[in-house]
Formats: structure tokens, C-alpha cells, sequence
């Protein structure tokens, strides 16, 4: 199959995805504008896919059709407007609301002239022999890494080092959000339509991770994929008003939380002690040590996602029961 | 044979997946936008993933293209019933 | 054959244009939604024959996904939160 | 060159330059956040186009490594930045 053959599919499917990006930020319409991002990102799931990035499609489609848009979508309806530090009531930002058009103007040259040498650098590295070291590299040592999938390779064995940084700032950002008060409300019960779909779709959300995390091994899925996977399984009980959500309490939600550094950080100085280099595996246990720290990665990833959609600590039983109450004396 | 008739379900399927995209533009109002999109696309889907799965012939690719329908199938039924009900409140509401 | 995936996959992606028109004409933001599913759909439709197209199995797995998650942000449009009560 | 690498690459950096318009524009904050995202979606955008090498071939993998953890950092970061907005949203509300 030849390459231009697929030239009107790349040309739709690139007008798609600029058509979306710029209508998603033109509208000063927040909904819309989230709207807009959701399908913007269901595009760029085809996209990925068309490049020859399974991996990564994988990651898109489970964050950007299920996490992210709800996420957004949440911040957006609940407070119209409100959001914007110059149009709330005490306007201390009055200069925030109008822009004058000469700052518009020298944003919009900035950004061309960023596009533009971006655009000139992509076209010289395309123009001048590729430096296909670091792929030959990889594929070189497949053999030895413990899986056949590349991507999952790099990213467990060859720069293990990065994704243990990965998972620590996804740690330090769900921190972030616990330090700065408590979660969102949840929704109210959904109706016996939505009730009656999410009762088989959890379930086979929970699988479908399970056989990511599983597949990751020598094709595209891993633990980020399959935790993106699990934690919108908990996002879909959360938008059914459900007040379990799958996440554990108290003292074990901590450890769960910190499973996949810690994991990571035991098996690397227990390699270590046995006097080889930190997170270097011996080839023939390679495979299984991936394994452990992908299941508590996964476990790790999909507590952090969801605990980053709840927005919070996970409101405690007693709330909750305090504002049925309070709903109940209202109505 | 097995090819042919793999075909014509593809195409099949193309033609109801365009033919709701051109209802979703065409028609007037958001309930009738809703029928002929949620029965387009459905039946495009279904016809195209049979299709494929014949074409496939791979017990594990057909299972996931079945899955994939009834997810879509459960999926678009949920969320039709969940933007009318939605817009059916807003117009009472004004 | 080759010819008939290419051939489906790019008339899917014409498909999933077309919804974008009604995204971007709107003029409800229910339209928006509708026209939002209608290009999950599509985009499940476009994943399948470019994954035999490609020669790669695992867009199966990326439509199996979009699919299970298509209600999702339907779900989240249309959702209710609690009202606060602080 | 690719015609198909080069196109996306392109398509990249101009969904960059959008972002980052919109992102320094916009005076709402949420939509600050998914201007970011878009900027977000653009580089990693670019990240795959240098990594595609054709059909047939195998792309690089370690781009894909770096967008896959980018995506779920990505989506953390929105997380935090719209829980601060919110907490400034309610720290206005009070005086």
C-alpha cells in the first residue's frame, strides 16, 4: 500500500481535528468550549491510531473519553462564567476582562512566529538523515528486557528511572489536589436507564484493564492504559450517583496510592542489595518484576485518576449522610 | 463468495453511517436528529463490523467486534434517552 | 480488498465530518452532545477497517474502548451534582 | 520525506501556536486549562509525527513512551489546576 492513498483520509482527519481545536477556543462559551475538547479528543484517538501509535490511542481513548471530558465538563456546569478571576463579584482583575487588541495582535504574532520555527525545525530534522541510534538501540535489547511490547519496554525497563519520576508526580499532584480541601459532591441516582448500563459496563470495564495490564506485555496496553481503564470504570459509578466508587478507605486508599512508587522503589534497591544496579533486572526474572510493578502501578494510576476526578479527599459516609439530610428537610 | 458478501455488508454499513451523518445535518430539530442518528449509526456499525468479522475470520477479532456493537448498540440507546430527557427539562424549565 | 478497507475507512471519515458540521453549527449545546456521539461513533467505525488496513490488531482494542466509554460523556453532560452544602 | 509525517508535524505546530493564543487570551480560567490541553495534544502531536516512519515500518518507540506518560500526567495537572481554581473560586466568594 502506497502512501498517498491515504491522503483524503489524513486531510479530512487533520481539517477535523484544527476545526475542532480552534472552535473549542474561540467560543468564550465554557460548556461548549468542553464539548468542543471532548471530540476533539475522540479525534485524536483515530489520529494516533492512523500513526501507528496503539499505545497511545489506548491512553486517549480512556482518558480522553472518559476522564478528562467528565472532569471538565463538572467544573464547567457548575458555575457558569464563575470561574474566571475577572467576572466574579470582586472583579480584583478588572484588567483580566478586556483585552486590548494590541496585546491581541502581538499574542496572535507570537504564537505565529512560535508555529513558524517550530514549523522550520520540524522540517529541517525531517530533511536531514534520520538518527535511528536510540530505535536501533531498543530493538537490540528487546530480547533481554523481559517483554516483546517496545513501548512497554522503555518504559518499565530502559527508562524505568522516568517512570518512577512518572508515577511520584502523579502521587505529588493528587497530594495537590488533598491539600487543597475537600471533594466535589457526588451526583444524584441516576435513572433505571443509565442504572441498567452501568451495571454490566463496570464489570466489563474492570476486565478490559485487567487484560491491558495482562496484553501490555508483548502488545500495545500496559499499566497506564489499564489504569486509565479502571478508573473510568469508577467515574461511570461516580456519574450514576453511587456512593461506593471502588476506592478503598482511610489507611489502605494511602497505600494503594503509593503502591506503584513504592513497589518500584523495593524491587530497585532489592536489586541493589543483591549487588546489581538499581532497577537493573537479571534478564531471566525480567518479565515478572515488570509485572509486579505494572499490577501496582495500574492499582496506583487508577486511584490517583479517579481520586483526581472526585477533586478530594473522598467525602467520608457521614457527610454524605449529612446532606441527604439536609436535601430531605429541603424538599 | 465469502469476500463478496463481506463487501456488500461494508459498504452497506458505509452507506446507513452516511446517511445518518446527512440526517444529523438536514433535519430540523434535535428529536428528529436523534431517531435517524441513533438508527443510522447503530445498524452502520453492525453491518460493518459484520462484515469485517467475516473477513476476518478470526474467532477472537469476531468476538470483540460483536462486543464492540452491543457496547455501541447500549452506549447510543442511554445517551439518546439521556440528551432528549435533558432537553425535554430545559424547554419545560422555560 | 485493500482498495474496499480504504475506501470505508476514508467514507467513515467523511461520516465523522459531517458530525462535526453539526458540532460546530450547534445551535443547542444537546446538538453539540449528539453530534460529539455520532463522532465517537464514527471514529469506532474508522478504527476497525484501519486496523486490517494497517496491519494493526490493537485498533480493535482503541475502538473496544471508545465504545465502552461512549455513554460516558453523555452521562456527564447530563449529570446532576449534589448541591453543596457548605 | 514522509508526506504523511510532514503533514501531521505542520498540523502539530499550528495547534501549538492556537493553544498558546488562547491560553494567554482567555480570561476564564477553565478555559485557560483546556487551551493548555490543546497546546498539550499539539506537542505530543509533533512527538508522533517524528516518531511515524512510514507504513509498514516500525515507528520509534520511546516518543510513544514519553506521550503515553505525558497523556496521564496531562490529565492529573488538569485535575490540580481545576481544584485550584475552584478553591480560589470559593476563597472570593467569602470576603
Amino acid at each position: 500500500m502506497n502512501t498517498t492513498s491515504l491522503l483524503v483520509f489524513d486531510g479530512l482527519l487533520l481539517f477535523s481535528i484544527v476545526g475542532l481545536a480552534w472552535a473549542s477556543l474561540a467560543t468564550t462559551d465554557e460548556r461548549r468550549s468542553v464539548i468542543l475538547f471532548m471530540a476533539f479528543g475522540l479525534v485524536l484517538a483515530v489520529a494516533w491510531g492512523r500513526l501507528l501509535a496503539p499505545d497511545v490511542a489506548l491512553a486517549e481513548a480512556a482518558i480522553g473519553a472518559g476522564l478528562s471530558g467528565a472532569l471538565l465538563l463538572a467544573a464547567a456546569r457548575k458555575q457558569p462564567r464563575l470561574l474566571s478571576p475577572g467576572s466574579s463579584k470582586g472583579s480584583r482583575h478588572p484588567d483580566g476582562a478586556n483585552v486590548s487588541l494590541v496585546s491581541r495582535w502581538a499574542v496572535t504574532l507570537l504564537s505565529a512566529a512560535l508555529a513558524g520555527t517550530l514549523a522550520w525545525a520540524l522540517l529541517h530534522a525531517f530533511s536531514s538523515t534520520p538518527h535511528d541510534m536510540l530505535p536501533r538501540a531498543i530493538s537490540g535489547n528487546l530480547a533481554s528486557s523481559g517483554v516483546s511490547n517496545p513501548v512497554t519496554a522503555v518504559l518499565l525497563n530502559f527508562r524505568a528511572y522516568d517512570t518512577l519520576l512518572e508515577l511520584a508526580v502523579l502521587l505529588t499532584a493528587v497530594l495537590g489536589i488533598f491539600a487543597l480541601g475537600q471533594g466535589t459532591p457526588g451526583y444524584q441516582p441516576a435513572g433505571p436507564i443509565f442504572d441498567g448500563l452501568v451495571r454490566w459496563l463496570v464489570p466489563v470495564l474492570i476486565l478490559t484493564a485487567g487484560y491491558l495490564l495482562w496484553v501490555g506485555a508483548h502488545a500495545p496496553g500496559g499499566a497506564f492504559q489499564a489504569g486509565a481503564t479502571l478508573a473510568a470504570a469508577g467515574v461511570v459509578l461516580r456519574l450514576a450517583g453511587r456512593s461506593r466508587i471502588g476506592l478503598p478507605d482511610g489507611f489502605v486508599l494511602r497505600i494503594v496510592m503509593a503502591a506503584g512508587v513504592g513497589v518500584f522503589l523495593l524491587v530497585g534497591l532489592t536489586l541493589l542489595l543483591l549487588g546489581r544496579p538499581f532497577l537493573g533486572y537479571p534478564p531471566a526474572w525480567a518479565g515478572a518484576l515488570i509485572l509486579l510493578i505494572e499490577t501496582a502501578a495500574m492499582l496506583s494510576i487508577a486511584a490517583t485518576l479517579l481520586l483526581a476526578f472526585v477533586g478530594g479527599q473522598p467525602q467520608s459516609a457521614d457527610v454524605n449522610a449529612a446532606a441527604n439530610r439536609q436535601r430531605e428537610e429541603m424538599s | 463468495m465469502i469476500n463478496f458478501a463481506s463487501s456488500i455488508l461494508i459498504l452497506a454499513g458505509l452507506f446507513f453511517y452516511l446517511a445518518g451523518s446527512i440526517g444529523l445535518l438536514r433535519l430540523p430539530d434535535l428529536y428528529t436528529r436523534l431517531h435517524a442518528l441513533t438508527k443510522a449509526d447503530n445498524l452502520g456499525l453492525g453491518l460493518l463490523a459484520a462484515g469485517l468479522a467475516l473477513h476476518s475470520q478470526h474467532l477472537l477479532t469476531s468476538l470483540k467486534l460483536l462486543l464492540i456493537w452491543l457496547a455501541v448498540l447500549a452506549a447510543s440507546a442511554t445517551s439518546a434517552h439521556l440528551i432528549a430527557r435533558q432537553a425535554r427539562r430545559q424547554e419545560t424549565r422555560r | 480488498m485493500t482498495e474496499l478497507l480504504l475506501f470505508s475507512a476514508t467514507g467513515l471519515m467523511l461520516s465523522l465530518f459531517l458530525g462535526l458540521l453539526r458540532v460546530l453549527l450547534g445551535p443547542s449545546a444537546g446538538d453539540r452532545m449528539l453530534a460529539t456521539q455520532l463522532i465517537g461513533t464514527a471514529g469506532v467505525g474508522i478504527l476497525l477497517p484501519l486496523s486490517l488496513l494497517l496491519d494493526q490488531p490493537a485498533l480493535i482494542d482503541v475502538a473496544l474502548l471508545l465504545a465502552l466509554l461512549a455513554a460516558v460523556a453523555a452521562a456527564a453532560f447530563t449529570g446532576q451534582q449534589e448541591a453543596r452544602h457548605d | 520525506m514522509l508526506t504523511a509525517q510532514v503533514l501531521y508535524g505542520l498540523t502539530a505546530c499550528v495547534i501549538v501556536a492556537l493553544g498558546l493564543r488562547a491560553a494567554l487570551l482567555h480570561t476564564s480560567l477553565l478555559q485557560r486549562v483546556v487551551a493548555i490541553n490543546v497546546m498539550g495534544a499539539g506537542v505530543f502531536m509533533l512527538l508522533i509525527a517524528v516518531a511515524y516512519r512510514g507504513p509498514g515500518l516500525p515507528p520509534d518507540p520511546l516518543p510513544h513512551a514519553l506521550v503515553l506518560t505525558g497523556i496521564v500526567v496531562a490529565v492529573s495537572a488538569t485535575a490540580l489546576a481545576l481544584a485550584l481554581a475552584r478553591r480560589l473560586h470559593a476563597e472570593q466568594d467569602n470576603d
